[in-house]
């Protein structure tokens, strides 16, 4: 009996993202694991593939004003308006916390311009503790009219290709959903010099007082996230993975292990944890646990046998 | 610090159509709530409601937490339905609490606000002037025990049905008049919007300090999604930034407050 | 007292599509209410402001093998793969059961070829009962080529011009919602000639078997419809609204008159009753009820002054 | 005909862990259901779930309905969980439920596949030869209540632990090849996938008759959606056409059926 448990090996979970090694395929999506800390006390950060950090600029942004969140069926809107401290007090102030752990660190980062893109991607890919740069070119809810580079080939082109060349450190594009064809964005991004991509950032939605008559966001619209987009999400990813090379990261509701295990059949090498924190902050742990076991009762030996799995 | 931990419903009861009263049994190590502090509850047993609700920690023993919530939606639908012996999950305890008073100090509870202001009535008993108003007498909650607790208590109800018929900042106002020592006292309150402007104009206009805690949608609870903030009079660019209910909140100097 | 009842006038419901009068704004969403018979059993088709019938073509269609519908976190994914009895049959058997009713009948149609279309809209406005036209571009579970005419702006804009021709019963244009810029495409619509549009469409999407490793529909993907999806049709229906002077009919994840009403807020002139169908056969009932009700409370007399009453 | 009407829940008893008989009192005039018939339960409070269930009518007296349930996933889950009192939605009778045997029949029933038959035994009383089999014990539901309202039973169980050990299946062909006679009689059967393809070869090969009950996935229960359908055998191109199992269903003859 003892020999037979010890029979059963622990199954690889180990992924490559670029030149990143991540010791499982679960890391935590932008802006909802706020810089690391806020969860600490819940799980063990070593535990995670890597840690995603809210989305920074070279300025800090006092974000919109409330109401900037509202719950949906089976979702949440938001429109934080990517609130942040800046990248030189992240350095200064919350890098040291994240440096005691061997997780990898992606910092998350915007610009209003492709000016401040650059500026951003440089000053992160100076900062002892980054390992990887995730470049949001998708938020959905600024009005500005940088919100383009996203949902546009030639913006987004630009944008990426400017960056790839101020940092040596993997970049990661992280698309919009909002988008006719995510094949095409995945294959620019490709083309333009991105390491690999995230997706999905937040449907544009929009809910309405009907007492009032006007939108409940201050913002007017904000971004859809959670099990209500799942299969919006999958399907992309499953699209995105077919038409790049490069590694895919899938993310949109994914609550459990089950959610983050279609992400995985259908290519993405890893996938991120968003709103699912918020309802459970051990949801991250939860789904590592889970595809552990899903991979012993399935037979695999390594998860990139379970990766790009699905049978047409 | 705060955990996300198991509950066995103990008891589940309604005090009147709207109210309840629901004591849970932390089925694992819990860390013991400040008053003022809050605890996100979940809401539902699928995906609709998603987001925990946040409830004040109303009482709490060894072994024992305490919620009093009013039903105002799903969320507080589901948890008024809850049966003894079902287990749900809770996030707590979260946020800063009501910074402790030193001797004497003031009360002034809005309805349901009660159930955040009880801990500290309980945990400095005859120590408070309670004021406590609500719309009529079936919101004036739990209203024996606070008064117990209170050295000294003012009650009203907009319609008159317990008490003075009025605001309950009226009598707060008369009473600080015909008190004017008591003006060295701290505030404690916590209740409607209204309430609360109210309450910041008299607290200005008598250089007083009050502590308020204040609601904001929520999300995380935990200080990660900037989801439930609110305007905080400070040094920055146009004189305010967003801070945290969650987590810098639920309790802010009434006057630093910016009203929307 | 008496009097007093008597002076609050019932608020009037209805409303002006192109040429179409309404009795008030509620009508079903092409393929979630089959021929009407199926619901004539549960509510009085008289009530309802129009009808909409499952979507049409010139030769019937035996539509996609089965698993074609799966539950999803508040919402459903279908690939029925338009399944019908063709337009022939439709009018044979279906229209006079229909002719009955003093409501408008709204027939809902598509063809695999632009040639198809034109077949399909000469036939159907021939026929005796049929009202109005709705022409669905957007079917996002069809794999053929045909799909791009829903997405793309020279090919939409062909296809709605070409029908435009054969008919002159109102046109309506029902928009998918995969697309970059919805208001764009609301555009193009009426550059061609529409009297009206209506969206959206659903969402297209995925669902996997994580132990077969296999899409859960036999079709891979289908479209993602219900409450999950409503934020994001409220969102487009506000932009399309914003985009063109003719009417916008608002659909997607409407369960009740609350939901209704967000539409009309953000500018729809009448609204369509999909899933909720399923869930309750009286959802549409109730939702004239509801409205009703609401309009008393807030005190409108006529719908008019609602809808598009949002204040930014 | 039918209709979407609230019923309220008399009871709700566990069979065992995983079964639940649920008995529910119509709060408006309902259509009465034959034999074979389904009805679409609300599945939750909220939008998640969001579809009805569909289950058979297993009984039906005046103003009472009686439903027969595994808990498989989150709708059964709810219902298994309603509460004497509490108000459920539903939507039927739906379908086309068994054509009445004329005399006497063959009733082939697999696990919970027998509420689907029950309706059909009591309405006719000792007229039928019960073949009944289930995985083990636990899953022969409501057996001494079936064997009681047949002129004879034949019970198997996969692991032995009640009847004949093996299928039930096998029990059948025993018996119409040691009384051919029985060739004639109409079979009527529900259960799992792998039962009914075995059944419809010895079907076949002894050329009787056979209605069987089968599922598939279900949005509106009534015809609307198209999302229901099983292939079945006809003159159309390809020879075959999809049906709707709630509308043209749930019950087919078994020779027509085409599986996937
Ligand atoms: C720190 C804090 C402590 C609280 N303590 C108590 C308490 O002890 N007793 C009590 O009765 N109530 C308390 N509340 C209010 C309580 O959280 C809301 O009444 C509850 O969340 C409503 O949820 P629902 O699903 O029933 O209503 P819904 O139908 O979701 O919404 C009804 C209204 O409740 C408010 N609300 C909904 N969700 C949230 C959310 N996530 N965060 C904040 N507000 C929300 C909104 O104003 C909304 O319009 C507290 C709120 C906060 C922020
Ligand atoms: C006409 C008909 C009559 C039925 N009668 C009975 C009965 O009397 N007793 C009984 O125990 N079961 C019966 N079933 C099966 C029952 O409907 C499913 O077990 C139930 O819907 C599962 O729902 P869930 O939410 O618990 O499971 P889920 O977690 O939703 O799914 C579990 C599995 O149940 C099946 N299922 C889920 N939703 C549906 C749906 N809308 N339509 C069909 N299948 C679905 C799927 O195969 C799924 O994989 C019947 C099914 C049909 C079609
Ligand atoms: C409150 C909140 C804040 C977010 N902030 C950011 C951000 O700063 N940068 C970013 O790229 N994505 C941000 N996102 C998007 C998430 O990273 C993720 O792409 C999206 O929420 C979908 O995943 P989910 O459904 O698991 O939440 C945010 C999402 C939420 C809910
Ligand atoms: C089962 C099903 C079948 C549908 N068939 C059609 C169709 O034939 N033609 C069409 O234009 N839209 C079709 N639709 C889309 C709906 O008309 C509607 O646009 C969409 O479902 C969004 O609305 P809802 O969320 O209220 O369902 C179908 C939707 C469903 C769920
Ligand atoms: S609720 Fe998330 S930051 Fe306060
Ligand atoms: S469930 Fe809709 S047609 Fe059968």
């Amino acid at each position: 009996m003892a020999m037979n448990s010890a029979q059963i090996a622990q199954p690889s979970l180990s992924v490559q993202i670029a030149s990143l090694n991540l010791k499982n395929p679960i890391i935590t999506a932008s802006g909802t694991f706020g810089y690391g800390e806020e969860y600490s006390g819940f799980i063990d950060i070593e535990r995670l593939g890597a840690i995603v950090v809210k989305g920074l600029s070279i300025t800090p942004k006092k974000g919109n004003p409330p109401p900037r969140i509202i719950e949906t069926p089976a979702g949440m809107l938001n429109a934080i308006g990517l609130q942040n401290i800046g990248i030189a007090v992240f350095i200064n102030d919350k890098l040291p916390f994240l440096r005691q752990f061997k997780t990898p660190v992606i910092a998350n980062f915007f610009g209003d311009t492709v000016d401040e893109y650059i500026r951003a991607a440089e000053a992160l890919s100076n900062a002892n503790g980054v390992h990887a740069l995730e470049m949001n070119v998708s938020c959905p809810n600024k009005e500005a009219s940088w919100c383009v580079f996203g949902t546009n080939p030639e913006t987004l082109s630009h944008v990426v290709s400017m960056v790839r060349k101020v940092t040596r450190l993997p970049l990661i594009v992280k698309l919009s959903p909002n988008v006719t064809d995510i094949g095409l964005m995945a294959r620019v991004a490709e083309d333009s010099g991105a390491d690999a991509i995230s997706l999905v950032n937040t449907l544009t939605a929009m809910c309405v007082d009907i007492n009032r008559r006007k939108p409940i966001l201050a913002n007017i619209t904000g971004g859809l996230s959670g099990p209500a987009i799942r299969p919006v999400a999958v399907r992309m990813v499953w699209e995105a993975c077919k038409a790049v090379k490069i590694p895919v990261i899938g993310m949109g509701g994914i609550m459990n292990f089950k959610d983050a295990i279609e992400f995985l059949i259908v290519g993405a090498k890893a996938i991120a944890v968003g709103t699912a924190n918020f309802v459970n902050p051990l949801a991250t742990i939860d789904i590592i646990e889970g595809i552990e076991k899903y991979m012993i009762e399935e037979g695999f030996t390594d998860i990139n046998q379970l990766i790009g799995s699905l049978k047409i | 610090m705060s955990k996300h931990f198991p509950v066995e419903i103990i008891s589940n009861s309604s005090i009147n159509q709207q109210f309840h009263l629901l004591a849970v049994r932390p089925l694992s190590e819990i860390i013991p709530p400040e008053p003022g502090q809050f605890y996100m509850l979940q809401a539902g047993d699928n995906y609709d409601p998603l987001i925990k609700r946040p409830l004040s920690i109303f009482n709490y023993y060894e072994m024992r937490l305490e919620f009093l919530f009013r039903t105002r939606g799903r969320g507080t639908s589901y948890l008024s339905r809850t049966r003894t012996g079902e287990t749900i999950h809770l996030i707590g305890p979260l946020g800063n609490g009501y910074s402790p008073p030193n001797g004497d100090f003031i009360v002034i509870a809005g309805g349901i606000g009660i159930a955040s202001l009880m801990p500290l009535l309980r945990q400095f008993n005859k120590k408070a002037v309670l004021f406590y108003g609500a719309r009529n007498s079936n919101e004036l909650l739990m209203l024996d025990t606070a008064c117990e607790l209170a050295r000294k208590s003012f009650i009203s109800t907009d319609d008159g049905s317990k008490g003075q018929k009025g605001l309950i900042t009226g009598l707060f106002v008369d009473f600080i008049e015909s008190n004017p020592e008591c003006k060295l006292l701290p505030v404690y309150c916590c209740g409607s919007l209204p309430m609360l402007k109210t309450l910041s104009l008299i607290i200005e206009s008598h250089n007083m300090i009050c502590y308020a805690s204040v609601e904001e949608y929520m999300a995380c609870g935990v200080g990660a999604c900037l989801g439930c903030v609110v305007k905080i009079k400070n040094d920055e660019e146009n004189g305010f930034s967003y801070k945290t209910v969650c987590k810098d909140g639920p309790v802010f100097e009434l006057k630093d407050l910016i009203w929307q």
